[in-house]
């Protein structure tokens, strides 16, 4: 496996194809709740497209992945329809978890995309356990985890950092530090504000990239899954980014002020893909147009698929409380 | 309406304010109260609460943490040994999981292990319940867990009133006291009586008295049953509605005083079914007034599912208040 | 007493080495079987379980773990949906507190969170139960709290025949089974038929029938409640004694069809009383069965206390044999 | 203060004495346990004497101490009485717990001494917040925080690190490392052996130090206690010591071998100390047996006060489970 990245047009178009797609699908998603099409908690995942997509352009069809509740991005990255997802926030039986999970549980057998997790943290032992579960069972797969800053804090972390190491498992994990949990600075929030260093303590080889770059972000992510794949170790991933909308839906963002919003939003990912490409005439204007109307095109498809599908019958509430058998 | 200079005028205010001047004044009152949770000082509180408050009584009377549910509970408790009065805020009863073992392994131990050499006065406070498509994770009502251990007391205010007031005896307490707001609460508005100043924090309060059926509950179904009481008054029902308040130690004598003068009762219960403290009630009741009953006891809780996130499904799973009416109405008419 | 060849003998066995013994069989079996927990490899299990078992079945099957509770429950968890199909025992219930966000919130939850398109199945054990003076906090009994939640099986074997063949349904089953051992019971002996190769995880099972009250009881306390009833008998009064063995979902229908012959009830359960599993059956004989009770319902259940250390004072806060008695006593001579 | 340890006649003495009583009260319990005097879980201390008789000899009276379930030793260091701890092994109502707590939770409010805590890392986060409420009650105060090798697999090791330091808290934390959580070895336990290096992923300061070595554990302790009055923040010493019996009275020890016992028994911290002290002329043959016989003395009378002692009446079983006021 080559940990190289080329950047020819196909690639450059693939990656701003895909960050884009989920620009715009967020954007959309916070039209709908607006209108109250999308309820419950919803995590939008403008400005850190980067990450999700840089770091699963380097996964293959049978790595696994494990999610947060800001998960679109993830779940669009990996390829996960937007009318099943779309349905999903609307609640519809066509959703991709029936309605059942909302935006905060989206969950695809298909992608092995093991779940959207309310919990902060909630997702790192699980992780250890698929990349386990696959190495016990002769699977050549690699487990990407996602998880936030905030994540760092709890105890989970340090556990699941520890077992991944001395059990040699191919974990990657990808930290989308944000700067922010909820309201919480970073630097409010943990004495070493360096969370690559923090790997030290576990023996886990680390490296913190620009999460604004998708390039550099993919780079990262291929060098770390070859090293993952040649050692059988797990590697943290820390994803320098920065969200540009507020927390959730119910967020005033006191904590921050809107000059370090403008900051950042100069290095918004996509944005820059975008200009570097047409800079380096990799891309055209009109290509760029095609493909906004592409994606305009596939989230109208999305919104009427959504709004088309119907609800889960009540006499259904209780299904797949107990499940009757394994799904294969 | 105009009121003399020397009377105090009711005021109108949200459940979500009442718990802010709660603190607010708690804080005020003692150096030794402080708050502490996650994101309640920079970002006000995920249910804005405590808005505000930071910049008001500074940062060290309103500490933001980090994500470390076991951690900072257990450094309330920590703290509360050393002679302060803390306030430790859980965001939400779904995050009390990772802190249970503090709660349950230490606060609630250590005054009988150590054969009451220390005392643990403190408070937890968190939102709890389900009913805005939070899903699975985030709709939790285990406050029934809570009331199942010796050594803690367990409040559930449902009242604009008891918002208000129930924080100060709680931390006037000489034990961990935990409190249960229901997220469905927050926007409620009441008005508050400004010569009420205090509430206890032990007895069970009739919120409306009935003589045909009583129907006991407690926190964010208390509105819901006490609406399903009205209808049943159009079929000439009078239903009694009890507020536990308390979940632990629970006011039996109150709900048997009830059921004995009305021989029916409904126990409305957010919680799961199965194991729910509902059934506690239940068994109390016939335990203690079995005599008393002209009829089984029945319940309107939650159906044992995780908690959906469509709207739809995660109606059909709480208890409404027409399957109260519905309950009630069976066993007056001896369905 | 002597055997053919062809007829194997009944053999006598610990609950402790049944509990090896299948085990065994289940990792023997099939290889997506293996078990995890703290200190079952090179120690050979807290109470001596899994003894030997490492050196016969490699150090991969019998997996030794940190003390990091939330980190190999919650991996357990991921390596079921992987495809494994792990036990993973937690050293006692004590500990599984630090666990709790896993079980409650990812093992019981992600099949249904995520419509069915996976199945955690997996079983978790864990030891349980006051007796051998560990005091506060290592002598819970929370089963009840586990039987609380949707998407959990639990399952309580008493016997040893229990605890011989419970675990391979459980390990069949596709969702999370929870199996409690009561660490009073390792050392109990008795006879094994070799002519039960399989029990259910459905049923409660009648283990010693009568027709003058039911008593009611699952995992330690089930032999203080047998002999209970050998004391009764001599009074003249026939118990009938039931096994839950599955705590959830609860098999009520033997439990209504005893009570409804014998139409008193006593429960016996070494939970705190207030919202233990005892209060669920006794509202669930209320809510499906209340005409055919003529008594109150009776509990015999642990006093509300942290377990103290001292023997006497243990011994005080659990539920013993003569207090069965006396409470069965006088349910049925009306007192 | 001085950092500085003078190990003149009357310290010398005081240090053999110190770690001599819990040697022999450990055998003695020993015996209680075989005779089932004392039941329940008992962990014993020795070869571990060291590290609680040095630590505490650089304690203030006004300094809290949060202890572990093996904490005999840690308790009669802090100067708990011998008669009321016998008593409380033995259950009785004389017990300094009234014999609820036993081996596993010995407390003293005279002593600022937190408890025993039968949950492996329960006490961490208490002590954060022990050391919070003296802070900010203006306490000059350090608490110490005694915890074992396997304490350090726990999610609550990491955010307790990260509060003491992240809040700047006076916690003294000392990692007991006898290489071994029960069974399990500590190489086996954390990808990163080194406990010391791990409080850099919390920018806490720290120092590994020999925990056969009394001196060596009170300088060290003097050296960061001083460090912790004068920075205001925590400091971790790991103190590499080892026990000679078996875990708990329940223990086949099948996870060591003979040798390695007595390799380490070679380095028994009494007699180390003992030896050093006749070698430097500052302690007489006759003088430990004097020692020795006052010990014995002690410990008889303790078994005697046990013996004495009383039951808490049964009427009396829920006391103190809900308090009526807060003890001053
Ligand atoms: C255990 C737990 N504690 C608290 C919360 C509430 N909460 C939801 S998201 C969040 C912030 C998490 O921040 P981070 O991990 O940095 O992820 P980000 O939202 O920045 O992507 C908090 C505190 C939770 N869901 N789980
Ligand atoms: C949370 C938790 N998990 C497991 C146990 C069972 N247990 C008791 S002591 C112990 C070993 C602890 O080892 P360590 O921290 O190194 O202390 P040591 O006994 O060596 O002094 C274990 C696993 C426990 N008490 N608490
Ligand atoms: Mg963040
Ligand atoms: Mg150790």
């Amino acid at each position: 496996m080559t940990e190289k990245v080329h950047l020819d047009h196909a690639h450059g178009r693939s990656l701003l194809t895909s960050m884009l797609r989920i620009r715009r699908f967020e954007e959309k998603c916070f039209e709908l709740y607006q209108s109250e099409k999308i309820r419950g908690f919803m995590h939008l995942y403008d400005g850190e497209e980067a990450v999700s997509v840089g770091i699963i352009a380097a996964l293959r069809p049978e790595d696994a992945i494990v999610a947060t509740y800001r998960e679109h991005g993830q779940a669009l990255a990996r390829g996960i329809g937007m009318d099943a997802l779309m349905a999903e926030l609307y609640g519809k039986q066509q959703g991709c978890c029936r309605g059942r999970g909302g935006s905060m549980h989206v969950f695809s057998r298909a992608a092995r995309f093991y779940g959207g997790n309310a919990i902060v943290a909630g997702g790192l032992p699980l992780a250890v356990g698929i990349a386990m579960g696959d190495k016990m069972q002769g699977r050549n797969a690699v487990t990407a985890c996602f998880f936030g800053d905030g994540a760092v804090d709890e105890g989970a972390f340090h556990e699941s950092m520890n077992l991944a190491s001395l059990w040699n498992l191919p974990v990657l994990f990808v930290c989308e530090n944000n700067l922010y949990a909820m309201g919480m600075a970073l630097e409010r929030a943990e004495a070493e504000t360096d969370i690559a260093r923090k790997a030290a303590g576990y023996r886990v080889a680390s490296e913190a990239v620009d999460g604004m770059n998708v390039v550099a972000a993919e780079v990262a992510a291929r060098r770390a899954i070859a090293q993952i794949r040649e050692t059988g170790k797990p590697f943290l991933l820390e994803c320098r980014t920065y969200r540009f909308r507020a927390h959730s839906m119910f967020d005033a963002q006191l904590y921050r002020s809107k000059e370090e919003i403008e900051t950042w939003r100069k290095k918004d990912p996509v944005q820059q893909l975008q200009s570097w490409l047409q800079q380096a005439g990799l891309l055209h204007a009109d290509e760029i147009a095609r493909i906004e109307a592409d994606i305009a095109a596939e989230i109208d498809a999305a919104v009427a698929f959504a709004e088309a599908g119907t609800w889960e019958p009540v006499e259904d509430l209780e299904r797949f409380t107990l499940m009757d058998k394994v799904p294969q | 309406m105009s009121a003399s200079a020397s009377v105090p005028m009711p005021q109108a205010m949200t459940y979500r304010e009442a718990c802010k001047q709660a603190i607010r004044a708690a804080i005020i009152a003692d150096p030794r109260v402080f708050l502490m949770g996650e994101d309640v000082a920079r970002y006000g509180g995920c249910y804005a609460v405590t808005k505000g408050l930071a910049g008001e009584l500074g940062e060290e009377r309103i500490r933001d943490t980090p994500l470390s549910e076991v951690g900072f509970v257990g450094a309330g408790i920590g703290a509360a040994i050393a002679g302060m009065r803390p306030i430790i805020e859980i965001m939400t009863v779904n995050f009390s999981l990772l802190a249970l073992d503090q709660i349950v392994n230490n606060a609630a131990t250590i005054a009988h292990m150590s054969g009451g050499q220390f005392a643990v006065p403190l408070v937890i406070s968190m939102s709890t319940g389900a009913g805005r498509q939070l899903a699975a994770q985030h709709s939790h009502s285990l406050e029934g867990w809570y009331a199942h251990i010796p050594g803690l007391k367990v409040l559930a205010p449902a009242t604009v009133e008891d918002a208000r007031h129930m924080l100060q005896p709680a931390l006037d307490d000489p034990n961990p006291v935990l409190i249960f707001e229901h997220v469905m609460l927050y926007n409620r508005e009441d008005v508050l009586d400004p010569n009420v100043t205090e509430v206890d924090i032990v007895s069970a309060k009739i919120r409306r008295p009935g003589r045909d059926i009583t129907l006991v509950t407690y926190g964010g179904s208390l509105f819901k049953t006490l609406e399903a009481a009205t209808a049943l008054q159009q079929d000439g029902i009078e239903a009694e509605v009890i507020d536990l308040r308390v979940l632990r130690p629970l006011d039996m004598a109150t709900v048997i005083a009830s059921v004995a003068r009305t021989r029916r009762l409904v126990i409305v219960d957010e919680g799961w079914k199965s194991g729910s403290l509902s059934a506690e009630i239940a068994t109390r009741v016939v335990e203690e007034a079995f005599f008393e009953l002209d009829a089984p006891i029945r319940r309107v809780c939650a159906r044992e599912v995780p908690i959906p996130y469509a709207a739809h499904l995660e109606q059909a799973a709480l208890p409404q208040t027409a399957a109260i009416v519905a309950a009630a109405r069976g066993l007056v008419r001896g369905a």
